[in-house]
């Protein structure tokens, strides 16, 4: 396995925990969705390194992007209730 | 490399877990069961992985002839395929319930519904 | 406090569950007895070159029919709770148009959109993708639609109906399986074709395609019921 | 006897078409679902009729006409007979007692009660530990549609029920999977009687896989610390709802739970 992609996982899995302790702890809702977004993608790019197309692009197109909007539409329609 | 991925997503179940049962807002619930559900998927294909072998598609490049020294575990990507999706069926499920408790009670905070016993 | 205190004290239980369970895993050098099976088997039985969509579409067939039914379970019970609101309220108020930018820009991508995630479900057994990737593309190009022009009402009807024509066929390939070739959902009942021809494979294409269709139509319903509702 | 397959497929054909039915054609809707639920319970009656009266051996049903280890199996026997026959009717009888509350919510709701009843009898055919956490999940968003069949004046509690029962199906759908995976690991093979074979429990990182399925499907048994909410969803869900959810998933549970136990080697 050559050093490169070792070094581009380890930065990803990095990024991917900043990330979801972003997801958690965000000052607001949107920033939260963005960051579970973010999980989303770089999951999608490890799992391209890690051999498994299909699950990438399951990942990238159903993770990051339907779940993503699905999340943004609802809390459009749920403004009100967003601090509380 | 296989214990790196697997790692990271133990992590982030943790972080998901942790985040859907400590906070009080339903949207912020949500967000964190999504994460927790890209770490179950990340620790599911952490698990098939052999490191040095390429992916399950049969071409050019994966004869059929050499393809069970060459290729890593195809069953757990399967199984990962299901579970995504139902992943997303489980989370578009639990946003509809948020929007009609929010028209029901204007708010989103869990505690608000305090006639149940929890 | 004393709630947070008991969550992360089953937290760190299950941490440690966790970190046991990583340092006694060790990868093993060759592949168990299933996979080398399906690596081996794949090409001659199934004759799909993704061994994952052979797995995925004949091997482990009822899964992935139990997958496509949690999808529409979601999208009945997302057009359940939303449509009972719905009717109370007779005049959605206006939202404010889509930009210019918007409108031309989806009009031009929608069709190629669509273009990408039908190539995806038809290729789903010669190169990585398929049905739920396809479906999930084909989704996101009525998505574009929907954002363009939030008023243009998706007759829900047709939505639903394209959905259970691609479930009642797939059933019926499903059910075809066990008296024309091996069993229920045996791939077998056309011709396997030469491996990495469009039409080889038996009938994985063919199902492939629908569950793309049926995947594509449910998300495309969930979202048409999400948009059909009022800000709160 | 008609193969124990087609529970399964004719529940599936029939909440599709039901799709198909216009929104003022209920009562048909209504009459499809009865057919539906009735065949079901016809086909697992004739079972337990073979069994019980002429002692048939249990049979195994192969899908995808592959072997066992490396496809999906069913097994229809006494026990499975008998069990599949209760869910079915009671899945039969809610719907009769269900019928004003049906017809007002039209076919969607009707579907969903076909598949909640078939994920069941899912449940205690299969022979698959995958296949038996894509069922588990069948029921538990089923379960989630079905608590909607309340009725209007007490909706915000029905929806605060079935929301926490979501979140907690979703915390045992993260053990489970994690739990069936790590057992494939070890033992090389997804299907129940496959693993029965080795003692692989004892073996490396196999007794903590099993004890997290063994956990998860406890935890579904909603027994005394979890059972806040599951008393929540009996008080404001509809009668007949409550039969299917304590009857027919609990038996179904604990069917499953048998079958766990034979993975871990107990005999």
């Amino acid at each position: 396995m050559s050093q490169l992609t070792t070094i581009v996982t380890v930065v990803l899995c990095i990024t991917m925990i900043v990330a979801a302790l972003m997801a958690i702890r965000g000052q607001s809702v949107p920033i939260a969705i963005l960051a579970a977004g973010l999980v989303s993608l770089s999951a999608s790019v490890v799992f391209l390194v890690v051999a498994s197309p299909d699950v990438a692009m399951t990942e990238a197109a159903i993770g990051s992007g339907l779940t993503t909007f699905l999340l943004f539409f609802v809390l459009a329609r749920v403004r009100g209730g967003e601090n509380d | 490399m296989a214990y790196v991925v697997m790692a990271t997503g133990f992590c982030l179940i943790l972080i998901g877990l942790y985040g859907s049962l400590s906070n009080r807002n339903l949207m912020r619930m949500i967000v964190a069961f999504t994460v927790a559900d890209t770490g179950v998927n990340l620790v599911i294909v952490a698990v098939g992985y052999m490191s040095g072998r390429t992916a399950p598609i049969l071409d050019a490049a994966v004869p059929v002839a050499e393809a069970a020294a060459r290729i890593i575990d195809p069953v757990p990507q399967a199984l990962v395929l299901t579970a995504i999706v139902i992943g997303v069926g489980v989370t578009a499920l639990m946003l509809a319930y948020v929007y009609k408790l929010y028209e029901a009670k204007r708010t989103l905070d869990i505690g608000k519904f305090t006639e149940l016993k929890w | 406090m004393i709630k947070r205190f008991a969550i992360l004290v089953m937290l760190l239980a299950v941490a440690a569950v966790f970190a046991t369970l990583t340092l006694s895993y060790q990868p093993d050098a060759e592949l168990n007895q299933t996979a080398r099976y399906y690596a081996e088997r794949t090409a001659s039985e199934v004759g799909s070159a993704n061994i994952v969509t052979a797995i995925v579409v004949t091997y482990r067939g009822l899964d992935t029919l139990g997958e496509v039914t949690v999808l529409f379970l979601a999208s009945s019970i997302v057009g359940l709770l939303l449509a009972r609101g719905r009717n109370a309220k007779l005049n959605p108020a206006k939202p404010l148009p889509a930009s210019e930018l918007l409108v031309t820009g989806s009009r031009l991508l929608t069709p190629l959109v669509m273009l990408l995630g039908v190539y995806v479900f038809v290729n789903g057994h010669l190169t990585p993708g398929g049905g739920f990737q396809g479906g999930s593309i084909l989704a996101s190009g009525v998505l574009l639609m929907l954002l363009a022009d939030p008023l243009k009402h998706f007759s829900h009807h047709l939505i639903s109906a394209l959905e259970s024509i691609a479930g009642l066929f797939y059933v019926a390939i499903g059910v075809l399986g066990i008296f024309l070739a091996g069993g229920f959902l045996d791939n077998r009942i056309l011709p396997i074709g030469e491996l990495g021809a469009l039409f080889s494979a038996g009938a994985i294409p063919l199902i492939y395609s629908l569950i793309g269709l049926k995947v594509g139509a449910e998300f495309s319903s969930i979202l048409a019921n999400l948009s059909a509702t009022e800000e709160l | 006897m008609v193969s124990a397959l087609y529970i399964i497929a004719v529940a599936m054909a029939a909440a599709f078409f039901l799709g198909l039915l216009k929104d003022d054609k209920r009562g048909l809707a209504f009459i499809v679902t009865l057919a539906t639920l009735a065949f079901m319970s016809w086909v697992s009656a004739g079972w337990l009729w073979a069994f019980v009266a002429n002692a048939a051996q249990p049979v195994e049903i192969f899908t995808a006409g592959a072997q066992p280890p490396f496809a999906i199996n069913l097994r229809m026997g006494l026990a499975e007979a008998a069990l599949t026959l209760l869910i079915n009717l009671t899945g039969l009888l809610s719907a009769i007692y269900l019928k004003d509350t049906l017809l007002r919510l039209g076919h969607r709701a009707m579907a969903v009660l076909i598949i909640a009843t078939m994920a069941l009898c899912g449940i205690i055919l299969t022979r698959d530990i995958f296949n038996l956490f894509v069922f588990f999940e069948l029921t538990a968003i089923a379960t989630g549609g079905l608590i909607l069949l309340a009725d209007e004046n007490d909706n915000a509690r029905a929806l605060s029920a079935g929301f926490k029962y979501l979140i907690v199906s979703q915390v045992i759908s993260v053990f489970l999977l994690l739990g069936i995976l790590f057992a494939y690991h070890v033992t090389g093979t997804l299907n129940i009687d496959g693993m029965n074979g080795t003692q692989w429990a004892l073996l490396n990182g196999g007794a903590i896989a099993f004890f997290m399925m063994f956990i998860a499907v406890i935890a579904e048994l909603k027994p005394f610390p979890a059972n806040g909410w599951a008393l929540d969803i009996y008080e404001s869900a509809h009668p007949a709802f409550s039969a299917i959810f304590s009857a027919a998933s609990s038996a179904a549970t604990i069917f499953a739970l048998d079958k766990l136990l034979l993975v871990g080697g107990a005999d």
